[in-house]
């Protein structure tokens, strides 16, 4: 990548956007310190797979989407929600599986939905919703909407044999659908190098007439760049892209994860590519914000994450009466 | 008695698309082959040419994918009709089905619909061995938020699907592939028919014969031939698989007092196993006799048309045990 | 004080073993800090600490295995109080479990070879609706089951209930599922005028103190719960059969000459909420214990009011006991039931006066009554019995 | 439990074993055996059902106690209060 050409685009970057960014990293990570620790004390329970480390990939692709637009991710997606703007109280109160929870306390971490916000779920059978992308873009383009459809999924997913007909059915219908693949390296405990004949998945999208690209997930500012000219692509051309963030998760795949199929020094490596510090570098070299107003953005932070877990505490448990709601829909008919 | 018309299977179900089409812009169909083939049993011959390739959908065969993107479309408000061509197929799209389509809603806290109609045809009879003759309406009734719905007869042929369009919920239709050249006559009129119950579709005294799909007509026929017999059987279409109304078969078995269940399906694990269940529980002071039932018989079902027909019940079968069970 | 606890990682994690301490006592803790490493079924895993403050004091040693809770260390946060890291308490509400309702537990009929009836759950209940006696019916349903029609040819062929018009009484005693109960009044009037007719009573009467017998009945139902406690009428019953076993002559019936029986059935009066009595028969009252025999009433006297008995109960009794219980008649003469020889009558236990050797004092007694069959016994005979039963009753500890 | 559900309770279990009579007409006074005509043996299957409903102990020392609706009202919740 020509490191200098970015540079010079970054400065269009004002301070009151700069900050809202780097409080949505922020309060992802510390949200998801927090889970591990309520994790620990069995006030969440089943499996939690956390984003930290990967925060920059799903607030630089977010950014650039509208309401209308559609967002599908994986089971690893509280820094989604937490991005597209879902309430934090709701997201703790549904790993407390609280009915005050984002899915009335239904799904848990794997299954964070809300309609109002066009947000399509945790899907935890991997590329299970890769076809269902396809199936909201067509339908957008059948009612003429010029919305996208942004489907995340990981590098993992990409070896289902969903992965090659969606992406066959989203070139072949011409449908305006965002595939994002964060390839952190790792699906559950094995490594890329066991899993994909061409590592490089980006080389994938052209096989199938698919505009494709890669970018550092690491870095904020150049995944903004990429998702922008992505969205761009998407809207002008009404063709699928597909978008490749390389990034990689500092914690296990899930709780109960002894990590042998990583080094720790590769872990270390990693950390010192963090998105957090490197953007709160350039925000302050940029004189868009000062120490103390991070400072008070952790704070604020901390805050929101304690009001979310006395939300989560106080919340209630759905009476077992209720078991068999939800099963068929209440209305009568659409 | 309004006049009544004679008609194919097969066109009954192709009046019902286009009936669906034309009053309501969100539905299209879309399938394997179902344009410009015209249909792999010329069910939609001619709908490409009356409503356009961008509302009947030519899909590759990408069972899963075609049947998420329905699903997926159904999500973002449109009403699609995914034509999986025969049952044998949906095992590729049973994770779309069982994990998306009749679990989104109960997952998200009843925030998401998902409108989808799935036809898929199916049935055993034209000696296309093993891998293209299951019965999988067990499977499909056993999933808690689809509804299934059996086409047994030309009236359901007609209107199931007008109703199907406007359930909120997934529905799976069966349909079954060897009935479409039959002609039968239907209401001039014909129009939408509920998909809740069952149905009594010939009323009797001494022994309810309960069925669906490919039963029905077989029942029908068999009940005929006993009331030459002095035997009066009163024949019950369940029609509905899922979720299943049991008060009509449960009200006839407390009139008749005998029960004779029949299907294609493997016996183990099948409808009947869940129609029998039922009874057991709910009408076992009724009963003068245990609960008997016809079913496929266990084997992948064989080439040879001979062998075929052993494997499923047939209408003798049907005589012959009715008679067992009255006359001992 | 924070207690630092083993952390659970999985649901399916319930112990750990701590391989190695990575910080040492003194040592300042930072949120997100390892502070042990921690062997699991899933390999080795890092433990992070998510509280701030001192390392006070290791309480679980290096290589040792602890279920997931047990306090592993105290961290100095500087307060007083003492708070613990992970409270793995079980949230989650139990679901309350649904009581299944016990089926009606349906008697087995058994055939004299004592294999089971089989007859269609149809069958069976019109036979119940009509009390036909299914053990003598011949099956033309499948595997020669009895089904519908061969009940109602039973009913049609076989006796017709006496009262064939009957109104039927719409009094609140006609809600019980009782067939019909004016059936029930002429079958027992037909016996009762057969006995008179027949037989020749002569009548035996004893007063009995009741003290002692009462007083081990207390004792007795304090060590029983209360499911097992006992009634007196156990105690008369079983001090009844030991009197027979004394005067065999009375445990006898009376078919063209004295015919002894070897066993001792004592048919139990039991009165009907709707009118009417049945008679229920104790087997081998001499060999039951009290407890048996109140257990034998516990079974029979509900199935009885509920018309559940099988008529191979009511027909074994080789002698009877009635009782007239409390708040009426001090005592009852009975009227024998042919074929037996004898029928006890035990009156009302009440406080009355009593003089014992010599002296006066207020017991609790009770008039017995023994009606017997002349033709068989004697006076004399029967009142060796009175004088036996009388002797049981002052030594309850030896029934 | 309040005194109306030990009334309600009672009244059932009194139902059960005089299924004819009605035994909400029951004066406070009157003597339950006599104006229900239950037995000894059935004023036993009372106690213990009663005892099984309310899971309390009624030693046969208070059976006198029980006579009537009012004393039995009373013994019951005094119990179940201790």
């Amino acid at each position: 990548m020509k490191k200098a050409k970015i540079m010079e685009k970054k400065q269009k970057l004002d301070a009151k956007e700069g900050q809202r960014l780097l409080q949505q990293m922020i309060l992802i990570r510390r949200f998801e310190e927090k889970s591990a620790e309520e994790y620990t004390k069995s006030k969440i329970r089943g499996f939690l797979h956390l984003y930290t480390g990967e925060e920059a990939v799903a607030v630089g692709v977010i950014q650039a989407l509208t309401e209308e637009d559609n967002i599908l991710c994986t089971y690893r997606e509280h820094g989604h929600a937490l991005a597209r703007g879902v309430d934090p109280n709701a997201i703790m109160a549904e790993m407390y599986g609280k009915q005050e929870g984002c899915s009335k306390g239904r799904g848990g971490s794997m299954h964070l939905f809300d309609a109002t916000k066009n947000f399509f779920g945790g899907n935890a059978i991997v590329s299970g919703h890769l076809p269902v992308s396809v199936g909201m873009a067509l339908a957008a383009k059948k009612q003429k909407k010029n919305n996208v459809t942004c489907c995340f999924f990981g590098e993992g997913a990409a070896a289902e044999g969903e992965f090659h007909e969606s992406m066959n059915l989203a070139a072949l219908w011409e449908v305006p659908v965002l595939f994002v693949s964060e390839n952190n390296l790792y699906a559950m405990g094995t490594s890329i190098k066991l899993t994909h004949s061409v590592q490089q998945l980006e080389k994938k999208g052209p096989a199938y007439g698919i505009e494709s690209a890669a970018v550092d997930g690491m870095d904020l500012l150049a995944v903004m760049e990429a998702t922008a000219k992505a969205v761009k692509t998407i809207k002008e051309k009404g063709k699928p892209y597909f978008l490749v963030c390389n990034t990689y998760r500092f914690r296990a795949h899930s709780m109960f994860d002894a990590e042998l199929y990583r080094e720790k020094s590769e872990v270390e490596e990693w950390k010192k590519k963090d998105p957090i510090p490197k953007f709160q570098e350039f925000l302050l070299k940029g004189k868009l914000i000062t120490a103390k107003k991070i400072t008070e953005i952790e704070k604020a932070a901390d805050a929101q994450i304690q009001e979310a877990i006395e939300f989560a505490e106080n919340g209630t448990w759905e009476d077992t009466e209720n078991l068999t709601r939800f099963v068929y829909s209440e209305t009568e008919s659409i | 008695m309004s006049d009544m018309i004679k008609i194919t299977y097969r066109e009954a179900i192709k009046q019902a698309i286009r009936d669906v089409m034309q009053k309501d812009e969100r539905v299209f169909l879309m399938g394997e082959d179902v344009g410009n083939y015209g249909g792999a049993f010329a069910v939609s011959k001619g709908l490409l040419k009356e409503f356009g390739a961008d509302r009947i959908m030519d899909v590759p065969l990408s069972e899963s994918g075609f049947t998420g993107a329905g699903i997926g479309a159904a999500l973002a408000g449109m009403k699609p009709i995914v034509e999986v061509m025969t049952v044998n197929f949906s095992l590729l799209a049973m994770d779309q089905i069982v994990n998306n389509a009749s679990t989104l809603l109960h997952m998200s806290g009843g925030q998401l619909n998902v409108p989808v109609v799935i036809r898929m045809g199916c049935g055993i009879g034209r000696q296309l061995a093993a891998q293209h003759s299951h019965s999988w309406e067990p499977f499909f009734a056993h999933v808690p938020g689809l509804i299934v719905l059996s086409v047994g007869t030309h009236e359901d042929a007609r209107g199931m699907l007008l109703s199907a369009m406007q359930s909120p919920d997934p529905v799976v239709i069966f349909e079954y592939t060897f009935m479409l050249n039959l002609e039968k006559e239907i209401p001039a009129d014909a129009g939408a028919v509920e998909i809740k119950k069952a149905k009594v579709l010939r009323e009797g005294k001494d022994i309810s014969l309960i069925t669906y799909g490919a039963g029905v007509y077989k029942c029908l026929e068999a009940a005929e031939a006993l009331g030459e017999e002095g035997i009066d059987a009163e024949v019950v279409d369940l029609r509905v698989l899922r979720p299943m109304d049991e008060e009509t078969f449960l009200a006839s078995v407390k009139k008749t007092h005998r029960a004779l269940v029949v299907e294609e399906a493997w016996k183990s694990v099948s409808i009947s196993s869940e129609v029998i269940s039922r009874i057991m529980e709910k009408a076992f002071f009724d009963l003068d006799g245990p609960v008997e039932r016809l079913c496929g018989v266990e084997v992948p079902i064989p080439y040879p048309k001979h062998l075929e027909d052993a494997s499923i019940p047939q209408v003798s079968d049907i005589l012959e045990k009715v008679k067992k069970m009255l006359k001992p | 004080m924070i207690k630092f606890q083993m952390p659970s990682l999985g649901a399916d994690m319930e112990a750990g073993t701590l391989v190695e301490w990575r910080k040492q006592p003194g040592e300042l803790l930072h949120r997100g800090d390892i502070i042990a490493d921690v062997e699991t079924q899933k390999g080795l895993i890092e433990i992070e600490v998510f509280d701030e403050g001192t390392l006070e004091k290791f309480l679980v040693k290096e290589g040792e295995k602890v279920p997931v809770g047990t306090v592993l260390a105290l961290i100095n946060d500087g307060k007083a109080e003492v708070s613990e890291s992970a409270v793995p308490t079980e949230e989650t509400p139990k679901p309350e479990i649904h009581p299944i309702e016990e089926r009606p537990e349906t008697p087995q009929e058994k055939t004299e070879e004592g294999e089971r009836i089989k007859i269609s759950p149809l069958a069976r209940k019109i036979a119940e609706e009509n009390r036909v006696d299914i053990s003598l019916l011949q099956g033309t349903g499948p595997e020669g089951s009895i089904v519908k029609k061969d009940v109602e040819k039973a009913i049609s062929e076989g006796v017709k209930p006496i009262q064939e018009a009957q109104k039927k009484t719409e009094e609140t005693s006609a809600k019980l599922a009782a067939p019909n109960v004016n059936a029930m009044r002429m079958a027992v009037a037909a016996a009762m005028s057969k006995s008179n007719r027949e037989i020749p009573h002569y009548y035996l009467e004893k007063r009995m103190d009741m003290s002692k017998a009462m007083d081990w009945v207390k004792e007795a139902n304090k060590e029983r719960p209360i499911q097992k406690r006992l009634l007196p009428v156990a105690l008369l019953i079983k001090a009844v059969a030991k009197a027979l076993d004394e005067v065999p002559d009375l445990n006898a019936t009376w078919e063209n000459g004295l015919q002894r029986k070897n066993e001792i059935n004592i048919g139990f009066v039991v009165s009907l909420r709707s009118g009417g009595i049945v008679v229920p028969a104790i087997l081998q009252t001499d060999s039951k214990s009290v407890d048996e025999i109140m257990e034998n009433l516990n079974d029979l006297i509900p199935r009885a009011r509920a018309f559940k008995l099988r008529s191979s109960e009511l027909s074994q009794s080789t002698f009877t006991i009635t009782s007239i219980g409390e708040g009426g008649a001090d005592k009852v003469f009975g009227l024998i039931y042919p074929p037996q020889v004898g029928i006890v009558g035990f009156g009302e236990i009440s406080e009355q006066p009593f003089a014992d050797e010599g002296m006066l004092g207020i017991r609790p007694v009770v008039d017995v009554t023994l009606a017997a069959d002349h033709r068989a016994t004697d006076g004399l005979i029967g009142s060796k019995f009175l004088a036996a039963l009388n002797r049981h009753l002052q030594n309850p500890e030896e029934l | 439990m309040t005194e109306e559900e030990i009334k309600k309770t009672v009244f059932q279990l009194l139902q059960r074993i005089a299924p004819e009579t009605d035994p909400s007409q029951l004066m406070p006074e009157e003597n339950i055996r006599e104006a229900l005509n239950i037995d000894s043996y059935d004023a036993l299957q009372f106690i213990v059902s009663i005892s099984e409903k309310l899971n309390v102990d009624i030693p046969e020392e208070d059976y006198g106690k029980t006579s009537n609706l009012k004393s039995l009202l009373a013994y019951l919740s005094k119990k179940l209060e201790g």
